[in-house]
Formats: structure tokens, sequence, C-alpha cells
């Protein structure tokens, strides 16, 4: 069982606060979709709007082509993961699996065999005769799914379903997750504020702040051709250094620190905005050291602030002369050993550079 | 639209499940004292109620010195009880939940209430047998030769504060160690960390984050305690009168329900005034 | 320094425990008085009066009647302090302040006023006393603890588990019965025994409200009245015995569970 | 919250042990409801003995249900607090007979069935028990209030004048009964009137004796405090004792007595009716009937909350010798004879007499 989710133009308010504002989107059937923010903006009121435990002031949710915005949750084919979990404390985990069954009346027999199937495809076989205070948080959390994949909704949604556990224990989860949904196919809309779960389990990554839709694609271009710089800062690190644009033949020039240097249209998200002010944006790991080949992006030289080891590469924090000893940070390789107040020349790969419309100030909701 | 009937829907069904215990509260609380106070505004003249309004039950109540006395007792007695019992349960309450080994607290805190499962009524009787001039008491104090004749204790005001602080310990050192135990032990570390030596520690922090769990037991203690029929009529030998006995005396002796209401009246708006006066450090209610 | 702290610590342990405890033990102890008179010396042990209190037929009819109010009005006032308490957390409802404060308003009016609040409003209605007025006032104060009781546990972590079971199908009337009750079960057990000890130990709302059907304390209180004797002590004993036997079902069953986790 | 996250067996079993205790308790009303009748009677505490009632329930297969009460008001306070046709059999001070006659409480009572002849002549009291030509009701049990003594610690010679009561000689010592009526009558004939002639103006110096009556008396209690206050060594002197507090105790504290002072004492006794409004006379006069057969007397006279004579002299062929010697059967025309009866104020002087009393308490 699957089925694509549309929201239409959906706001809601809690009293003063706007917590969603026209958001719109589309998620196709059997799709992996995470919706991803910092707290506090608006990705978990937008799953409540989906699995209709609020009702939205203004916009549409369809589900299968249907509209079910009055419908309550009950009666919707979406069934939700919770934070906390939210087992029934007083059952046994057959009894909580199979309760969404005996809610459609599904006989004892069939319902108890369906549970254990459940349970034996989160990797809890034979357990259901234990209780919820008997598991550690992980188990709980298969219990959790099995009970809401039971009833074979049509969309499955997971309120930070990993929030709980531990790091090692949440990678895990991903993998699981990720291999649960291939098998049953149903559509999953995940919520977390954690980008690299974000990336390593979703088909398609929702961005939000403060309400809004903030961008939404694949996880590579999420990540590799950012569509806002909110979107930019939240997945990973980035730089930005502001520019301004100048058309040039078919594709466009940049002016800024580092001189002019000619750029392909389609590099810029909103070609609207052309003409006026933008920003470069580029990852620390696409700087790279040395001089500058023909072709690439010349930073310039700059002295190192400071440096710390993080395993795969050293980060850098180097004072840019181009920027007046202006700030970028980069990513440097593992084998390279500097020391603070190392003068070094960089270079970038226009194929790597991001353009993006300048913005006034970063969001309300902080990181 | 359909949110606001949905909400309208719901708030309707959400008042269905409130409004059976609503209704009990208004039809045995609320009905109940509104016939009280009709009740003390009327008089009870030659052996029958005379339905017309008058204050002179309040007048009598306030002209006559033995009932203002009554009064005067009450809170006399009410407020040592209550300072004594919070004096004594306090450390009892600290002892068992910071020196008592963990695995042992609760049995401890069980042993230490658990007569206060015994009747009420026998309670204050029991406490009689032991204070007698014969009683348990004096004898042990004879023999011990701390006394030369026995001490009167039963039937006097002595002997109802016994009592009453007897009930009052076990409830306050329940009150008071569920509030020590919700308290961070981080709190007291923190302190030692920045130099506090342990009387500091319980001055300046340990005592300010309890006290307004004490103030609710201690409010709890007054209202119970300035109720209270049983224990004075037991033990307190009809020596000063407590406003309770004199309320008894007027329903039990003379049928006179109306100057008994006043008096009701006249108790409930003195722990009304107590309450305000220690609201601030009161919140008996989930904020 | 240390050690006198604990040994000061430990003595005034034992003073109040001795405290506490002494009048219980008189209490029981006189309850095997050979004699007449229940003091000092001590000339037991003999169960004659135990004998003579199972063998009063009014103080085991009065053993029944508080079993009885106390079990039901304690159960009425569980069911509806639950009602009221899943009414309040689970729905915003308007004054929801006020109404809370109403329903907890008893708690901080002596037994005495609503005894005899009752009592006026029953003799000016010509309802004769007996044992359901008597269940009456006793769930008037009971009704408060049950509701707080059961209303302080309500957070929303549970709130979560019910949108759970209406996200699974179930109905509203499902989710309370199948999910809120067993889930707030404990609450509910708690405010229901506290209640049924309190209603089992209350004496004047009781005493205002019977009449010739008595409760147990009621019954005491007459015994108390009519003479010097062990057999109140045997009495007490006994109450006690019972009392302490239903804590400490509370505290089995309750709460030992809970302590281990 | 880990309080909540478990159900067990445990907790079933609980439920379905309170559930069997409900039933239990339900089942024990049941059985005695069995009984085909029940009788109410409003009364003093001494009817409550078992050994009284049961014999009485057994011949008639039927339950008596007893509301006990100490002092006239505080029945009165009970019958209006009551609806009517609640009780069937009232027990009441011989004195206030006419009161509850006036208020219309009690039903007549059958002549011929009642032994009347055989009470002691003093006990007819057709003043108070007869009204119209027609009887309201029967005494059935008297004694003395007068003054009980610890005969090893108090001088025998002291308590014959009744200034005993507020003198400084036993000052912490007393103990005073808390019954207003019979009190303030000792008093007055410590004062040398007539309790059946106090009015409005003996009240002050009634007032003055008891306030310094309260000044040397170490407790004011009920029966069962004054009674535990004497029998423990409390106290030495109990003001309005008798026969009633010591004679029942005869057997464990002989060294407690009683006398009647050289200026008298007053006399109690009780009455037994029925209630206007019964719906059961026909029981409830089977009841009176037993009461004052000689063996209900004899029952009575000895019965667990308080010992006091038989109105009836035919319950002398029933009593032991013991107990007759312990209620001082031989005594008494000599103890009739100098006893005066309890005040019987009207409602004014009554309620007059009650503020006093509760001033004095409050002393």
């Amino acid at each position: 069982m699957t089925a694509d989710v549309e929201v239409l133009g959906v706001s809601h308010r809690f009293g003063e606060v706007a917590a969603l504002r026209d958001v719109t989107l589309s998620i196709g059937a059997g799709r992996f979709a995470v919706l991803l923010g910092p707290s506090g903006c608006g990705k978990t009121t937008l799953l409540s709007v989906i699995g209709g435990f609020l009702f939205p002031s203004a916009g549409r949710v369809r589900i299968a082509g249907r509209d079910v915005t009055g419908l309550p949750a009950a009666r919707r084919p979406t069934t939700t993961v919770f934070q906390d979990y939210a087992l029934f404390p007083h059952m046994r985990l057959g009894a909580n699996v199979a309760f969404g069954l005996r809610m459609r009346r599904v006989p004892r027999a069939e319902r108890e065999a369906r549970a254990e199937a459940m349970l034996r495809l989160v990797g809890l076989e034979g357990m259901a005769a234990k209780m919820p205070h008997e598991l550690s948080g992980g188990q709980r959390q298969r219990v959790a799914l099995a009970r809401a994949l039971a009833v074979e909704p049509e969309v499955l949604l997971l309120d930070e379903p990993l929030g709980a556990l531990d790091l090692k224990l949440r990678r895990q989860m991903q993998d699981e997750l990720k291999a649960i949904q291939r098998r049953v196919g149903t559509t999953f809309v995940h919520v977390t504020h954690d980008q690299e779960e974000a990336m390593a389990i979703a088909d398609e990554i929702v961005v939000m702040n403060a309400g809004r839709v903030m961008d939404q694609g694949p996880p590579e271009r999420v990540y590799l051709r950012p569509r806002s710089r909110f979107s930019a800062a939240f997945m990973g690190e980035a730089n930005f250094v502001p520019v301004r644009l100048r058309r040039e033949g078919d594709g466009i020039a940049i002016l800024g620190p580092f001189g002019t240097h000619p750029l392909p249209a389609e590099r810029l998200a909103d070609p609207a905005a052309t003409g006026g002010r933008a920003e470069l944006a580029f990852r620390p790991e696409h700087v790279n050291l040395g001089d500058a080949p023909p072709g690439t992006l010349d930073l310039g030289e700059g002295t190192v602030r400071d440096i710390a080891f993080s395993g795969s590469h050293r980060r850098a924090r180097i004072a840019l002369d181009a920027l007046d000893g202006g700030e970028i940070v980069a990513y440097l390789p593992q084998a390279m050993e500097v020391s603070a107040t190392a003068r070094l020349r960089l270079h970038l790969d226009p194929a790597r550079a991001i353009l993006l419309p300048a913005e006034d100030g970063e969001s309300r909701c902080g990181g | 639209m359909a949110a606001v009937r949905a909400a309208r829907r719901q708030r309707l069904r959400g008042f269905a499940f409130v409004l059976p215990a609503l209704l009990w509260t208004a039809a045995f609380f609320l009905l109940p004292f509104a016939f009280m106070v009709a009740m003390s505004l009327w008089r009870r003249v030659g052996g029958r109620i005379l339905e017309s309004w008058t204050l002179e039950n309040y007048a009598d109540f306030f002209g006559r010195p033995h009932f203002l006395e009554g009064l005067a007792n009450s809170l006399e007695i009410t407020l040592t009880v209550t300072v004594i019992s919070v004096l004594f349960a306090y450390p009892l309450a600290w002892i068992i939940a910071e020196k008592v080994p963990e695995r042992w607290q609760r049995a401890a805190l069980m042993l230490a209430v658990l007569p206060f499962w015994t009747s009420y009524v026998v309670r204050s009787y029991a406490w009689l047998l032991v204070l007698a001039h014969d009683g348990v008491v004096n004898r042990a104090l004879l023999a011990v030769g701390l006394v030369e004749a026995p001490l009167v204790l039963a039937s006097t005001r002595t002997a109802t504060v016994i009592g009453f602080v007897h009930f009052f310990v076990m409830l306050l050192t329940l009150t008071i160690y569920a509030n020590l135990r919700q308290l961070s032990p981080n709190y007291a570390r923190a302190a030692a960390d920045l130099g506090a030596g342990p009387v500091r520690i319980f001055l300046h922090v340990i005592l300010p984050l309890t006290l307004p769990g004490v103030m609710v037991g201690a409010f709890l203690t007054f209202v119970l305690a300035i109720g209270d029929y049983v224990t004075p009529q037991i033990l307190g030998g009809n020596n000063e009168l407590v406003l309770p006995q004199i309320i008894m005396l007027q329903i039990g002796r003379r049928a006179d329900l109306p100057s008994a209401s006043a008096m009701a009246i006249v108790l409930m708006a003195v722990v009304t005034l107590v309450y305000f006066a220690c609201a601030r450090w009161l919140r008996l209610e989930r904020a | 320094m240390r050690r006198l702290a604990d040994g000061l610590a430990l003595g005034y342990v034992v003073a109040v425990y001795a405290f506490i405890y002494l009048p219980v033990a008189v209490l029981v102890l006189f309850s095997f008085q050979e004699s007449r008179l229940p003091i000092p010396p001590f000339d037991g042990p003999s169960l004659r009066w135990y004998a003579a209190v199972f063998a009063d037929r009014r103080l085991t009819d009065a053993l029944a009647n508080s079993l009885l109010v106390a079990l039901l009005s304690s159960a009425l006032a569980a069911l509806l302090g639950f009602l009221a308490a899943y009414g309040l957390a689970r729905y915003r409802l308007p004054a929801s302040g006020l109404q809370r404060a109403l329903l907890t308003a008893p708690l901080s009016v002596s037994y005495l006023i609503i005894g005899l609040g009752l009592l006026i409003m029953f003799s000016r209605l010509g309802v004769p006393r007996s044992l359901l007025t008597v269940g009456i006032g006793h769930t008037v104060i009971n009704l408060p603890l049950c509701f707080a009781i059961t209303y302080s546990q309500m957070g929303a972590h549970q709130e979560n588990v019910e949108r759970a079971a209406r996200d699974l199908g179930a109905r509203e009337w499902q989710v309370m019965l199948l999910v809120t009750a067993p889930m707030l079960l404990p609450a509910i057990l708690a405010g229901f025994l506290l209640s049924v000890t309190f209603s089992w130990d209350e004496f004047i709302i009781a005493f205002l409200l019977s009449r010739f059907d008595v409760t147990l304390p009621v019954e005491i209180w007459s015994l108390l009245r009519s003479g010097l004797n062990p057999r109140n002590n045997a009495v007490g004993s006994v109450v006690f015995l019972f009392s302490f036997a239903l804590v400490l079902v509370m505290e089995l069953l309750l709460f030992r569970r809970g302590r281990r986790r | 919250m880990p309080g909540n996250t478990r159900v067990s067996l445990g907790r079933r079993a609980f439920l379905g042990g309170m559930a069997a205790a409900g039933a239990a308790a339900a089942g024990l009303r049941a059985g005695r409801a069995r009984a085909a009748e029940s009788l109410n009677a409003l009364v003093w505490c001494d009817h409550t003995d078992p050994a009284l009632i049961r014999p009485f329930e057994e011949a008639f297969d039927v339950r008596v249900n007893l509301k006990e009460y100490e002092g006239t008001g505080t029945a009165f306070s009970i019958i209006e607090q009551s609806a009517p046709g609640d009780g069937d059999v009232f027990v009441i001070d011989g004195i206030d007979v006419p009161r509850a006659v006036d208020a219309g409480i009690l039903a007549p009572l059958p002549e011929e069935e009642l032994p009347t002849a055989d009470l002691f002549p003093e006990l007819v009291m057709a003043e108070s028990h007869v009204r119209d030509g027609r009887t309201w009701a029967i005494s059935e049990k008297f004694g003395y209030n007068t003054i009980s003594y610890n005969r090893e610690k108090v001088d025998p010679a002291d308590v014959m004048d009744m200034a005993v009561i507020w003198s400084e000689k036993y000052a912490g010592r007393i103990a005073i009964y808390d019954y207003y009526l019979p009190i303030i009558g000792l008093v007055a004939i410590g004062l040398g009137k007539k309790t059946s002639e106090l009015t409005e103006a003996d009240l002050p110096a009634i007032r003055e004796k008891l306030f310094q009556m309260k000044k040397v008396a170490k407790l004011v209690g009920d029966v069962v405090a004054s009674q535990t206050a004497l029998a423990t060594g409390e106290v030495d002197i109990l003001v309005g004792g008798g026969e009633w507090v010591t004679a029942g105790l005869a057997a464990e504290k002989p060294e407690l007595d009683w006398v009647l002072p050289k200026q008298g004492g007053l006399r109690w006794s009780q009455s037994i009716g029925i209630f206007a409004d019964s719906t059961r006379k026909d029981l409830a006069l089977e009841f009176v009937k037993y009461i004052l057969s000689p063996e209900g007397q004899a029952r009575l006279a000895t019965s667990s909350c308080y010992w006091a004579m038989p109105a009836n002299r035919r319950a002398g062929e029933v009593l032991t010798p013991q107990q007759k010697a312990a209620l001082r059967w031989d005594d008494q025309p000599a103890y009739l004879a100098r006893a005066q009866l309890y005040p019987a104020p009207d409602a004014e002087l009554d309620a007059r007499m009650q503020d006093i009393w509760t001033e004095m308490l409050q002393q």
C-alpha cells in the first residue's frame, strides 16, 4: 500500500504564531521523504497536519488524490511513529502491534499472526509477550514502527523517531528504516533536524524554516545545489561571499573580491535575481590548495587562524587577503600538517561554486 | 468554518466528561453551603427556626466572650501545632532523605507514617491512656525518677496539642520528604562546589527550595487541625473549648443550626484569610 | 564530628519514632489486658476483649457498613474524578481554571463544615439520614482527591499515546476505555485506595449524617463514650490491622514495581 | 513516569479482591436484613449492651437498631433533624417526658399492659408520665447524680458536704460530669435551693458557684472521660457521679465509692416511650414490655455502659446478691427519700442554663 501526498497552500497559526506559511509540496508514492529543519520551524506541525492531528487554518491536504483535510487521524490512510514512541504501556508487544487491527475488527488469530510477522519484520521475533518497559530505547522504536505498519497504511509518518537514540544506534536504525521502507514500499514522511540522517535515508529532502519550505529535492541536489542560503547553511557547512552579477553573453560573470569570473547561467538558482546582488557559496571541502590553474576561481592567499583535526579531514579557519582578513572555512587533507599562522594559497572549482540570491539576514528560528 | 464547528463539538464533548463531577460538587458542596449561609442568617427561637433574615447569630458570636475565646483557642492551638509539627517533621524527613541508604528509605518512611492509619478516633483515645495520671508516660517518668509526682497531662491543652502533633508529624514527614526527594542532589553539590558549608547549603539552598512544599503541608495541617472536633474533645477534657467543639455543642445539645452555621462560616472565613495570607507560597493546584 | 552528627541524627529518629509509636503500642498492648481497665499494670495477655469485639454484632455491622460506604463512595469518587480529569486535561474548555478550582475546593474546607452543610440541606429537604447520605458526604471529600491525583498524572506523554490509539483507528470511547484508563490505572487506583482509607476512618461527617445504621468510627465513638474498656483497645487494634493490610496491599501492588525501575 | 507502565496479574487480583470485599460487606448487610423486621430506638448508652438486646431480637426475630445520645437536648436535636417515622422507641430522662409530650413526639401507652404497680412508688412519677388521663411513658431505670470518690485518697467526711465540689482542698483532683442539668441541680442543692423551683433569678448564684467549681476542677468529661479519669487516678472526686460510675467497676476498683452528701443528691430516672410517628407500634410496645419485665430490668440494671437501679422492684428476684450489693438495693428507701429530681426548665431557662454551661467550660 502506498500513495502520494500533496500539500496545497497550507497555513497554520497557533494563536499569534504562524507555524506554517503557505506550504505547498508533493511527495510521490513510495518515496522516502524527509522533512528537515531546525526545531520549532514547522516540520512537526506539517506532519501533524498530514497525519490528521491538526486541522490547518488554510489550505488542503490530499492523499492518493483524495482530499483528507477535514478527516481525523483515525480515518486517514496514514499512521504515525511518535517521537516518544507512545507505546501502550499496559499492553504486551503483541497487543501493541495488533491494536490497529483490533480496531479494524480483524479476528484475533489473524491479528496475532500479523503482529508476529510485523515484529519479525523489525527484528523482534518472539518477543510478543514482553511488556514495553522491558525493552531498550531502540527496541521500543522498532515496536512503534511495527505497530504503525501493521495496519498497512498508505503513508507512514515518522516524527523524529530516532531523536532519543544514541548516535551509533541511530545510524544503525537509519539503515534498517531505509531497508524496511524498501520492503514495504509505503510512502514514508520522516521528520528530523539531523541533516546527516536526512541525507542517509531520504529519497527526497524537504528543507523547512520559519514555517516555509526552503528547498525540496533529492539529497544530492539539495546539498550540492541548494536553492536558498538557509538550506546551504543548514545542510552542512558553507562559506558565503557577497558578489555582484553581470550578464555576459550566454552566461553570467561574478564581480567581487576575487575579481571577475564567468560562470554558466544555470549556476544561479533564481534567474530573476540576476543583475543585482548575489552570494557566492562554496563548501569547505571544495576549497583546493595551491596556485589556481586556469579556469578555476582564484581565492588568493590567506593566513591560517586556527586548525582542528576532525578525523577524515582538518578543519581550518583561514583569513583571506582578498576579503580584508574575512574568514572562510576549508577542509584540508588529513595528511597535511599545517601550523596556525601558515600562509596558504587557495582556489575553487567553478563547477562547485553555488550562486544564491542575496538575502536579508539569517532565519529567525536559528539553527 | 468546519474547524470552528469541530472545535465547538470538541469542547462540548470535553465538557460532558467534566459535567458529572461539576454537578456533584455543585449539588453536594455548593448547594449545602448556600443552605448553610441562609441558615446562618435565620434564628432559632423557642425551639423553632425563624426564617427571617438577621445578623444576630454573628452579633452573638462576636458579642460573647466565651465564643470568641473559642476562636482564640482554636487559633492558638492550631498555630502551635503547625509550628511544632513542622519543626519535628522537617529533620525527620531530611534524615530519611539524606542519611538513610536509598534502599531502606521507603521502608523508613512507611514505618514513620504507619500509625497514620490507625483509626482517628482510636488514636486520640490511645493518647488519653498514654497520658493518663496512671498512664505509661507518668509511670515511666516516676520510675526513672524524672518527676516526683505524676504530671498533669491528660485533659489539658497540652494533651490536645500532643495528639495533633502526633498526627501531623506523620503527614508532614511525608510531604516534606517528597519535596526533598524532588530536589536534584546537584543543587547541594553545586553549592558545596562553590564553597558553602553544610549549614549554609541548608539555609541558602535546601530550605528555600523546599519552602513551598513545607508551606503547602503547613497549610494543610492548619486546615485539618482547626476544623477538627475529635482530638480536642477526647484529649482536651472540655477545658478551653475550640470552635468546632462549640459548633458541635450548638448542633448536638440545642439543635441551634443557625448559630452553628454562623460559627462554621466564621471558621471558614478564618481559613480563607489564612489561605490568602500564605497564597503566594501555596500552589495546591498544578500551574 | 561527622560521627557525632550521625549519632545525633540517629537519636533524633529513634526519639520521633518512639513518639509516633507510643500510642499504638499502648493501644495494642492493653487490648490484651485481662482486667477491665486498660492502664498499667499489664495483667494479660488475654483474648477476652477480642472475643467480645467479634461477638458484638453492632461492631461487626458497623464494620460491614464502613466497608460498603468506603468502597462505593470511593469508586464513585474515582470514576467522577477520572472523567473530570480526562475532560480537563484533554480538551480546551472555557474557564477551566475555575472548574479545577471548584472541583478541588472541598479540599480546603473542614469536614465539619461540609458535614454541617449537608446536614442542613438534607434536613431542610426532608432527606432521611442513612448510609446513603454518609456515602454522599464521603464522595464529596474524596472526589477532589481522586481528581487531583489523576489530573496530575495526565501528562503530554499519555496524550501522545492516546493520539497513537486514535491514529490506529480507535474511537473516543475505545481510547478512553482501552488506553487512557488502563494507562492511568495506578493513579486512579491510588486515588481510590486513599479514598477508601479516608472514608473508612472518617468520623465527623458520618456522625452528622448517619442515623441508626452507623459506620465503624461512629460506633467506636459510641463505645468510647460508654465506658472505659480494653474492648476499645481491641477494636482499635483490629482497625489498625485492617488499615495496615490495605496500605501494605497498596504499597506492594502499586508502588513497589514502580520503584524497581 | 515509572509508576504507570505496568499492569500485572497482581493488580487484577487486587481489583478482584476489592470487589470480593465489597460483595462480602454487601452480603453481611443482606444477611442481617433477613431478620423479618427492625426496630429503631433512640436510647442512652446502657441499652446498647448485646446481653440486653439479643434476647429480645431472638424472641421476636427482629433487629433492634440503636442510636444513642446523652442529654435530652441532644435527643430533641436528633429528632428534629430526622424524618418522621425514623424512630420507634424513645428512652428519655423521666423529668423531660412532659417536654416530649408537649412536642407531640410520644404516643400514649396502653396502661393495662404495663407493670406500673410493680415499680418503686417514687418512680411512677404520674406528674411526668400521665397527662389527660393517658400514660405517655414509664420509668425503667434510675440512679443518682451525686459525688463519686476514691476512698483511699479522699476523706469520706469531706464528701458528706456538697461544698467539697468547689472547695480548694481537692483543687485539680475533681472531675465534673459534662451534663448541665444534673450539675446545675447539684449546685442548686448545695446552695440549699429546690431543683424543682429554679428560676432565672437563681442563675447568677449558680453561675458563680459553677465558675468556682470549674476553677478547682481538672476536667469536665462525658460518661467515659469522667469515668476514665476517676478510674485511672486522674482525679479523686467526680461531681455528678454515682452508682452508674462505680457499680460496674466494683470488682476491679473497690476503693471507688459514692455518697449522698448531707444536703442530699439528685435522682435521675429514665423513662421509655413510643414515638407518635412509629410505624411499628405493636413491636415497640413488645420492646417496652420486655425492658420492663423482671429479666429485662435486671439486664438493664447491669448493662455494660453503666449500672443503675431498675425501676421495677421485681427485678430483685432476678439480680444476684452481689449485683444487688453493688447497686445498694437495700439502701434505696433512704436514698429515695433524700434525693431531689433533675431541674426541668422551660425552653428559655434551658437555653440560659446551656449558655452558662458553655461559658463555664470556656473558663
